[in-house]
């Protein structure tokens, strides 16, 4: 027990540790979320309204920050995010509500596609090294490199803008209201197509080069060998033997991948006006309002843990050499 | 006598890391070769950029969006401003960034995760706990904020903020390294040899992580790079600092490529590109040289395809067929 | 006589040395409670004398070179005592660890992988000097006691290696690197983890001759591990045989060899390819089926008994002392609880 | 079932025949909360907040000087030297869900103000409401002259919808109930969707539906523009000739008026060398504000051509005599020799203050607003003609805002706050009221540290006056120290501007016809909204 | 002596192409007879493995086969010509009639796959009218056929013994009762109790089901005492082949000499060990003529310059040797 007890210690440790610094850094930082409102309205919102934003927002009485502190955990145990500034009086829980299901869906799609496709990129050109898939290496290295919102920009003037083929702009067309229904589903789909593209180009390299050089190494292990003088099917070696073991690091870089799926691609949503928690966190930074700050924070901690843990159980059912038994 | 041993050298290039005298051997492939040259192209604009630029980067012109011409290569700016300069003179800002950061949680990573891996015991659940804070904390968010910290964002304070958020990766792999080194015999052997902890870890397994220690560096220079350069672009770093950020970040809010001034847009994004993917290429040259099966280049000229389980048969035609002759003639 | 005494000085010995290695628990330990351990060592007395080869044969598995470790120090210890030279030693770090490392040296197993491929032969040399504050005063002293190092060694003509990386040697070479930087300490006892068994046949000898040597003109006290119960045979004045963790057996090596006492080492002996073995295949009796035991949770009484064909009901329960035989041979075998069961074993080996 | 319903009557786009009307600007993703009170909800963010809830009278801030449009109320009439109000109510007025609109529901509204300083995001200090049949009647301690507008423009909310509610500073108001035009048909973070109501009070409307979208950057913004997905919008854009215009020179139509706000670049005058007018004066006077407005404002933010940094033509009526026909043309040697009497020397090219110390400053403003960046940047081309070397400092907003308000600067561009009169300007800039020292955070202005006692008086003159001469006299000598001390620089108006397409809707507020504040953000939207009709 | 199952000649390997290849097997001629055990001897590097794994076509990159021929003659008598056969056809002949223990069984078993999976797809490769249940059935079998319970079939490789998987690999290698077995050092790991169950089990099947084996190790004595002929290889040639009691009594090359000289026996007079001095020579740097001169005590004129041919020692032909202390002077050989 005491062991089991000991990772779940050091998970909650790190988990505290990582929520108390969300909490203090946008505190540290200076200016404050009247400030930052007043300045993004840039003077069509008078001066006069500090006094009656800061009395909304509760700022005008102060607190000290470990009062703040406690507080916060208070509300956090209770389930209580707080409410959000920008937004106010919107609750946290809600603007992350509204949101992450946009980017769960284009950046969890896009990161699982790019992980297939590239996954099997890697397997082909590990597998049959030497021959002209070779030659995709130069050009998966130099699509990595670029940052992605270049590319998605150039995205956009090429396929929305001089050839309009997709939107340039929004996660679903205006005139729908999220529902499940087929009108909605499609149009969220067309509009994930361009920003999904991007994502997709730019992170498959990563994931081809890995595989390609994890089916590389396993390729001259013993255990291929053995299955090609047994006779098996070039099938069954290339995907039964080498890249069921090849996976495996893959894998587990796919599990932590997700966990960061929820910090959103601020970028991407940025240029393509998705509607997604990575431009609400930023958003957030630039209008200091830690109450969603510190939420979304939360949310990537705490899906970045799950997914260390996802990790964790994913290598153990699939590697069943750390699957100990007694 | 000659001293050559065959099984030697097959464990040499099997496993065992950089000893020193072919510790430059992975400047042989073709790939790292091309990658080095970029990067080196890049350094050379880093150092001598703001002279040769033909242009002050901030000097407005009369020529407003020009495109690329004799006059300015890569056109002009909305404000007149020449591109070409502002991306000579860039240069400097990102490589520095790129290197200072890279330099910085390089040090750190090799510090904490070397340590944990090596100490073990309480000191490593610490160390571990606190690079696992760091991989935990959302890193570009976390740079946006620090980087707000401080009124004066200049290049070493961005700089030395990617490294405080890109650290932690590589301490845990270089943890990981490091556990495993630690109980290679040659460690345990110094040990019994009476030399000191720091010593072992300084002397015995430090140098045996130069390989992953490189990559690891050159990862996160590519990372700080991209960083740096997506701060820029959102405009939260220094805008008034040129680099290729600061490039994008004016031809983005001026709808360069809405305008249709490509000349704005493209060339600092291919810039980019062209310094990741040299950094890439180096990268690819050390995971090379650490584990040669990677190797993709074949050193003959004789067209052999090699399939894993099927062995080319190439009967002799030139050389081999040569020698297999003068066998003959031997035997006969 | 005075040489002789000065032979046979014991200079390092174990008493009832014991290690035990914390296993990572399981899921269902952690249900149920359990701390496992690996019952690695169990209670092993031996003794090294100077200008003697001790040789220390045994399963693969069976707790050798955790024996070697122990005794060069690696390892804390669960349970017994080490003396050198008589005192007894704590496993120390720093100072007190450093001055024990100068009189009981270890060479380990894998000439392969127990030289850092980073660093050349003098950085190796050096340094085991240095530490040892045998390097001299500059340059040219340096140079003089690591060209004598290597000439120890046979490593001749001694410029030639100074600068190689390990790479570039050949295993046998590597090998004796690894025991010049032991005799870089100049030290009383070599620890000799199967110096040999990752050497090609023609390079083996080579070694086990410069042990040879070394015991003869310097007169070491060397453990010799080896699972090769002939190279012991060879090249050890005594041999130690060890099962599952326990020494079962111990004597003159021409004695253990060739008339074994305990079940295990006729096991042994029997198994060991032989060109010359006179017993046909099928006659031979069927031994040594089953598989070692588990060392988390040895067998009760006797570690041997699940494979052991004369195991007797007291085999199950009693853990078998050491009866002592004839000529200094020894065994811990139920067998030989009463003196004639031995006589008896000697008459039939005959 | 009612989900899989959401989306089958869905058209697409806007078109005069479906009755749509496409319209938003880069705001971001909105959570559904129509509270008109607060800043924060999306009915204020993208502006429909004024489609529901609707205003006693409709004023203009670029026709700050002329008359209300009664709405609401029929009439108002100050009293007592504007401590006063009385508003008579329109009988007819009636709110979406049937019930009259009536004076209980006014004198509500201001009680509820009055009640939640939280909601009063005016800050007007208001005495005492009193409901006198159909009138309402409000009085208050000090003089609102300069609040006048703000007052008669307050919206109405419902009492018997609000005074069931327990917080209102906190209610998301998720069905918004008002007397206006349209009410809330659907929302969602990217797009609220507004239908008419037809039982408008005043009539039905030709546009039968809004769509306001958010985009999250002004690029995405004006791609929508130029594309024809969206037809009415407030975004800055770089060359919008070629980008917006162009894409539709029959249809796309831009319109960038201003109130009486301003930009301009602040001094801290509290640091030397920049506590002598003379230096302030000299670089106001060689600043090419045509060159900004060209190059950093895109011809969008109106050019200040007064010296007095009152826009014209929104402030054309209170510009003193002596400054009617001045104009801002640089004149380098005009300033030199300003600042040769003052004191100051050239000398190889850098200029030296009266104590010999050579004139250097650093200009700051947050990384990323790049009108802001570029027009410093042209400023300090400009200075480096009288040999003043400045260099651009960015920060982040944050940063700046905080350094600011402490007066830690030495100079930054920076807007005012804007009223029915230059008032609310120069009271932003030169309040000696609001002076705090530096190092203290002095939120509502004056973050030059400007102090002038002069200039104070004359504020507390303007706004406490009883006669229209006392009024123009204090008026008068704010312009006079404006332009003599120059605590500021005026270098562009704030616009209050709109792209807007005449493609399915014609009707908008033109140069010409400038009925209402063209942005859609603006409380005369709902002129605009109501004066739209197809365009075939 | 039975007829011929396996016939190489003139066999040579390259590893890497162009100039930097390694010339690692040079003409290589060697026969393995019906039912025989042939045992492959030399020193680490010399070659072994890789003649083993040509013989497959089973070489890792960058491995050449630069020329020779394998032959396999089947039972009716046609040879197949290894070397030529396409990638299905060397797939159907893989296994089913040349099995292989690779060196080190540790790794030779797919450590995310069953014992059960990797026993059953070779029979699902090829037999495949076998039904599911008679796939079981069969690696039942075969698991008891070496000394495995049953129950064992749903462990995984790293649930098992070094001994047991090693036993796993030789019940997978007997699973389609091939011709052939190569074993390449299949008892390395092993201590010498478990070495010899094996080895024991191994000979019992043998005689069952008539196979030849390949047996490859360092182990000089285990090789004499289990093999039936023995071929001795130095720098990438057989430099003797004979049968193994021969070799054992009365070794032709200086080179099976020194090996014989160089390990201690445990029974029997204890005798004079004298070793082989130097270190073999580098692939790539063979030195001209024979490769073992420049440690060879018994070196005549010509060894420097001229290979010596293996060839039948002074009309013995039961056994050859390449050395020219058995054959007339190298310059008569060439007039
Ligand atoms: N650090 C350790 N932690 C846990 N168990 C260990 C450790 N070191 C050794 N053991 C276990 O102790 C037992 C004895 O190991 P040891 O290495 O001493 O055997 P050995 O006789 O030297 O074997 P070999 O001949 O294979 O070298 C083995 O079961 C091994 O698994
Ligand atoms: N991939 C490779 N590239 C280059 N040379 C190789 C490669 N694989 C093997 N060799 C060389 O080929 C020679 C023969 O190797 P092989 O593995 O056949 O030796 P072996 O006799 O089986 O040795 P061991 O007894 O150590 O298994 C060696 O000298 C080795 O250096
Ligand atoms: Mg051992
Ligand atoms: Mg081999």
């Amino acid at each position: 027990m005491k062991y089991l007890l000991q990772r779940l210690a050091f998970y909650l440790v790190t988990a505290w540790a990582a929520i108390t610094i969300n909490f203090l850094i946008p505190r540290l930082m200076p200016g404050d979320p009247v400030q930052a409102l007043i300045a993004r309205f840039q003077g069509q919102l008078d001066t006069s309204a500090i006094a009656s934003l800061k009395a909304l927002f509760g700022l005008d009485k102060h607190q000290s920050i470990w009062q703040q502190y406690t507080d916060y955990w208070g509300h956090l145990l209770d389930g209580d995010l707080g409410l959000s500034f920008t937004f106010f009086p919107t609750p946290v829980s809600e603007v992350i509500a509204q949101s992450l299901p946009w980017t769960l869906a284009l950046v969890g799609i896009t990161t699982l596609i790019s992980f297939v496709l590239g996954t099997g990129i890697g397997v082909f050109t590990g597998w049959r090294r030497g021959s002209w898939m070779d030659s995709l290496l130069p050009v998966t290295t130099f699509i990595s490199a670029i940052p992605y919102f270049w590319l998605g920009l150039i995205a956009i003037s090429l396929f929305a803008v001089k050839w309009p083929l997709f939107p340039a702009a929004g996660g679903y067309d205006n005139s729908l209201v999220p529902a499940f229904d087929w009108p909605f589903i499609s149009s969220a789909l067309y509009h994930g197509v361009l920003p999904g593209l991007t994502i997709v180009l730019s992170a498959v390299a990563g994931w081809i080069l890995g595989m390609r050089n994890m089916m590389v190494t396993v390729s001259s292990e013993d255990y291929v060998m053995v299955a090609q003088a047994k006779g098996l099917s070039e099938r069954r070696v290339m995907f039964g033997y080498a890249a069921r073991n090849a996976i495996l690091p893959n894998i587990s870089g796919f599990a932590l991948s997700l966990g960061f799926i929820v910090g959103g691609t601020l970028l991407v949503e940025m240029v393509f006006s998705y509607p997604g928690i990575g431009y609400q966190l930023f958003q957030g930074v630039g209008a200091k309002d830690y109450p969603l700050m510190q939420g979304v924070f939360l949310i990537i901690t705490l899906s970045v843990l799950a997914a260390n843990l996802l990790a964790d159980v994913l290598y153990m059912i699939l590697d069943p050499r750390t699957r100990r038994e007694a | 006598m000659a001293v050559t041993a065959p099984e030697v050298a097959v464990l040499a290039t099997a496993d065992t890391p950089a000893p020193s005298k072919r510790r430059f051997r992975f400047l042989r492939g073709r790939k790292t070769v091309i990658g080095l040259g970029i990067l080196l192209f890049f350094v050379l604009i880093a150092v001598i950029g703001p002279w040769i630029a033909p242009y002050d980067p901030d000097t407005m012109g009369k020529e407003l969006l020009q495109p690329p011409s004799g006059a300015h290569w890569f056109g002009t700016t909305q404000t007149g401003q020449d591109v070409l300069s502002q991306i000579l003179v860039g240069t400097r800002g990102v490589l520095v960034v790129g290197f200072t950061a890279g330099i910085l949680a390089t040090i750190l990573s090799v510090l904490i995760g070397v340590s944990a891996g090596f100490l073990g015991g309480t000191a490593d659940e610490v160390l571990s706990l606190l690079s696992n804070v760091f991989l935990v904390i959302p890193g570009l968010p976390l740079i946006i904020i620090i980087a707000s910290f401080v009124s004066d964002a200049g290049d070493l304070l961005i700089a030395t903020v990617i490294a405080l958020t890109s650290w932690a990766w590589g301490a845990r792999v270089l943890r990981a390294q490091t556990l495993s080194l630690r109980r290679r015999d040659y460690v345990e052997a110094a040990r019994a040899t009476g030399e000191s902890t720091w010593r072992i870890i300084l002397f015995e397994v430090m140098p045996n992580l130069t390989a992953v220690i490189a990559s690891g560096f050159v990862g996160t220079v590519i990372f700080a790079i991209l960083s740096e350069i997506t701060l820029a672009f959102i405009g939260v770093a220094d805008i008034s600092n040129w680099n290729w950020g600061t490039v994008l970040f004016w031809a983005q809010s001026n709808q360069a490529l809405a305008q249709g001034a490509w000349w704005w847009f493209v060339p600092a994004g291919l810039c980019i590109a062209l310094l990741g993917m040299s950094l890439a290429l180096i990268n690819f040259g050390i995971d090379e040289f650490v584990n040669p099966r990677l190797r993709t280049e074949t050193g003959g000229s004789r067209k052999v395809r090699m399939r894993v389980g099927f062995t080319p048969v190439a009967r002799a035609t030139d050389k081999a067929g040569a020698r297999g002759r003068h066998d003959k003639e031997t035997r006969s | 006589m005075s040489e002789q005494l000065e032979k046979n000085h014991v200079v390092l010995e174990a008493r009832g040395v014991t290690k035990h290695f914390a296993v990572r628990r399981t899921g269902r330990d952690l249900l149920a409670g359990k701390r496992r351990t690996v019952h690695a060592v169990d209670d092993v007395s031996l003794t090294l004398r100077r200008g003697t080869v001790t040789a220390l044969v045994g399963e693969s598995g069976s707790g050798k070179s955790t024996v070697a470790r122990l005794l060069a120090q690696l390892y804390p210890l669960t349970e017994g005592e080490i003396h050198l030279g008589g005192k007894p030693v704590k496993a120390g770090r720093g100072r007190s660890f450093r001055s024990y490392v100068r009189r009981v040296q270890l060479i380990f197993q894998d000439p392969f992988a127990s030289l850092n491929p980073v660093h050349t032969v003098r950085y190796h040399l050096t340094r085991a000097l240095k530490i040892h504050g045998r390097a001299g005063s500059g340059e040219a002293e340096l140079e003089q006691n690591l060209t004598a190092l290597l000439n120890r060694v046979q490593l001749t003509p001694p410029h030639q290696y100074l600068d190689k990386f390990p790479h570039e040697l050949s295993g046998g070479q590597r090998q004796r690197v690894a025991i010049a930087r032991a005799l870089g300490a100049d030290p009383q006892v070599l620890l000799a983890d199967e110096p040999v068994s990752m050497l090609d046949v023609s390079i083996r000898l080579g070694v086990l001759n410069l042990l040879k040597d070394l015991k003869d003109r310097m007169h070491l006290a060397i453990l010799y591990i080896t699972h090769d119960i002939a190279s012991a045979r060879y090249f050890a004045d005594s041999t130690l045989v060890m099962y599952a963790g326990r020494i079962v057996e111990g004597g003159d090596s021409e004695t253990v060899t060739q008339r074994p006492a305990h079940p295990y080492t006729q096991l042994l002996i029997a198994s060991a390819p032989d060109p010359d073995r006179v017993v046909a295949e099928a006659e031979q009796e069927e031994t040594g089926s089953g598989e070692p035991p588990s060392l988390i949770a040895p067998p009760a009484g006797c570690r041997f008994h699940p494979r052991c064909p004369k195991a007797m009901e007291r085999c199950r329960t009693e853990l078998p002392p050491r009866f002592d035989l004839a000529d200094g041979q020894w065994a811990a075998c139920w067998l030989y609880a009463d003196g004639r069961a031995a006589d008896h074993e000697k008459e039939a080996a005959k | 079932a009612g989900c899989s319903s959401a989306n089958s009557n869905a058209n697409k786009g806007g078109s005069a025949a479906s009755g749509i009307l496409t319209l938003g600007k880069p705001d971001g993703p909105q959570t559904n909360n129509s509270n008109p009170f607060l800043s924060t909800s999306a009915g204020a963010t993208l502006g429909y907040r004024y489609m529901i809830y609707e205003p006693l009278a409709m004023t203009s801030q670029i026709r700050p000087a002329d008359k209300a449009d009664p709405w609401l109320a029929t009439s108002w009439k100050w009293d007592l030297n504007f401590t006063k109000v009385t508003f008579t109510l329109d009988d007819k007025a009636k709110w979406a869900d049937g019930k009259p609109l009536t004076a209980e529901d006014v004198a509500f509204t201001f009680n509820l103000l009055k009640k939640h300083p939280a909601l009063n995001g005016n800050g007007i200090a208001f005495g005492g409401v009193e409901v006198q049949g159909k009138k309402v009647v409000l009085t208050f301690d000090d003089s609102q002259y300069v609040n006048q507008n703000k007052i008669i423009q307050q919206f109405i909310v419902p009492k018997h919808i609000w005074e069931g509610v327990k917080n209102p500073e906190t209610w998301p108001n998720r069905t918004p109930v008002g007397s206006g035009p349209y009410k809330l048909k659907t929302f969602t973070p990217q797009t609220t969707t507004l239908t008419a109501t037809p039982t408008y009070w005043k009539g039905a409307t030709k546009v039968k539906e809004l769509r306001y979208s958010t985009y999250n950057d002004n690029s995405a913004a004006t791609t929508a523009l130029a594309g024809g997905k969206l037809e009415w919008s407030f975004v800055f854009m770089p060359n919008y000739k070629q980008l917006y215009i162009a894409k539709d020179p029959k249809n796309h139509k831009l319109w960038f008026p201003s109130g009486l706000g301003i930009h301009g670049l602040w001094f801290n005058t509290a640091r030397k060398p920049f506590d002598n007018p003379a230096l302030r004066k000299a670089m106001a006077m060689v600043v090419d504000r045509n060159a900004i407005y060209t190059q950093a404002e895109a011809t969008l933010y109106p050019e200040i051509t007064n010296p007095t940094g009152i826009p014209l033509p929104a402030g054309k009526s209170f510009i003193a005599p002596e400054y009617k026909n001045a104009t801002t043309k640089p004149d380098v040697e005009g300033a030199k020799k300003i600042l040769d009497k003052a004191g100051f020397t050239l000398s190889g090219g850098v200029l030296k203050d009266p104590s010999g110390k050579p004139v250097k400053l650093t200009f700051t403003d947050p990384a990323g607003w790049n009108d802001y960046i570029t027009g410093l940047a042209i400023i300090k081309d400009n200075i480096k003609k009288l040999g003043i070397e400045a260099k651009v400092k960015t920060q982040t907003a944050e940063a700046w805002g905080a350094d600011v308000a402490n007066g830690n600067f030495d100079a930054t561009l920076h807007w005012t706050n804007s009223g029915a009169t230059p008032y609310d300007m120069y009271q932003n800039i030169m309040d000696g009221a609001l002076l705090q020292p530096i190092g203290k955070a002095s939120q509502l202005g004056n973050f030059g540290r400007f102090k002038n006692t002069e200039a104070t008086e004359a504020l507390k003159d303007f706004a406490s006056a009883t006669t229209d001469t006392a009024r123009i006299t204090a008026m008068n000598t704010l312009q006079k120290i404006m332009v003599e001390q120059a605590p500021m620089i005026p270098t562009a108006a704030a616009p209050i501007g709109a792209e807007y397409s005449t493609k399915n809707w014609v009707g908008w507020p033109t140069e010409a016809d400038p009925y209402a504040d063209p942005q859609h953000t603006q409380p005369s939207s709902l002129e605009v909204v109501l004066k739209l009709k197809p365009s075939k | 002596m039975s007829e011929p199952v396996l016939s190489i000649s003139g066999l040579n390997v390259d590893y890497g192409t162009g100039d930097d290849a390694v010339h690692a097997l040079r003409d290589i001629d060697l026969t393995l007879h019906r039912g025989e055990v042939l045992g492959l001897a030399g020193e680490s590097g010399s070659g072994k493995s890789t003649l083993a794994y040509a013989v497959t076509r089973l070489l890792s990159p960058p491995g050449v086969i630069t020329g020779g021929e394998v032959r396999y003659h089947q039972r009716g008598g046609e040879a197949l010509d290894l070397l030529t056969l396409s990638a299905p056809e060397l797939r159907a002949f893989r296994w089913q009639e040349l099995s292989i223990v690779f060196q080190g069984a540790m790794n030779s078993l797919n450590p995310v796959h069953t014992v059960h999976s990797q026993l059953t797809d070779v029979l699902q490769a090829h037999r495949p009218e076998m039904k599911r249940a008679q796939r079981t059935a069969r690696a039942e079998e075969l698991l008891k056929l070496v000394g495995i319970s049953a129950d064992r079939l749903g462990a995984y490789p790293h649930q098992l013994s070094g001994g047991m998987r090693q036993r796993v690999m030789i019940a997978m290698a007997l699973a389609l009762e091939p011709e052939i077995v190569i074993m390449d050092e299949p008892t390395t790991a092993l201590d010498v109790v478990m070495q010899r169950q094996i080895l024991r089990q191994l000979v019992k099947l043998r005689e069952e089901l008539g196979f030849s084996v390949v047996f490859i190790t360092h182990d000089i004595s285990l090789l004499i005492e289990f093999s039936d002929r023995i071929a001795i290889m130095y720098g990438g040639r057989i430099v003797e082949e004979a049968g193994s009691s021969d070799i054992y009594r009365d070794p032709r090359h200086p080179y099976s000499d020194g090996l014989l000289h160089s390990f201690p026996a445990l029974h029997g007079p204890r005798r004079e060990l004298s070793g082989i001095p130097g270190s073999p020579p580098h692939l790539s740097a063979m030195p001209a003529g024979c490769a073992f001169h420049l440690r060879c005590a018994k070196k005549v004129e010509g060894c420097d310059t001229h290979v010596p041919v293996l060839a039948a020692p002074d009309g013995d032909s039961s056994r050859s040797v390449a050395c020219w202390l058995h054959r007339e002077a190298p310059a008569a050989a060439r007039a």
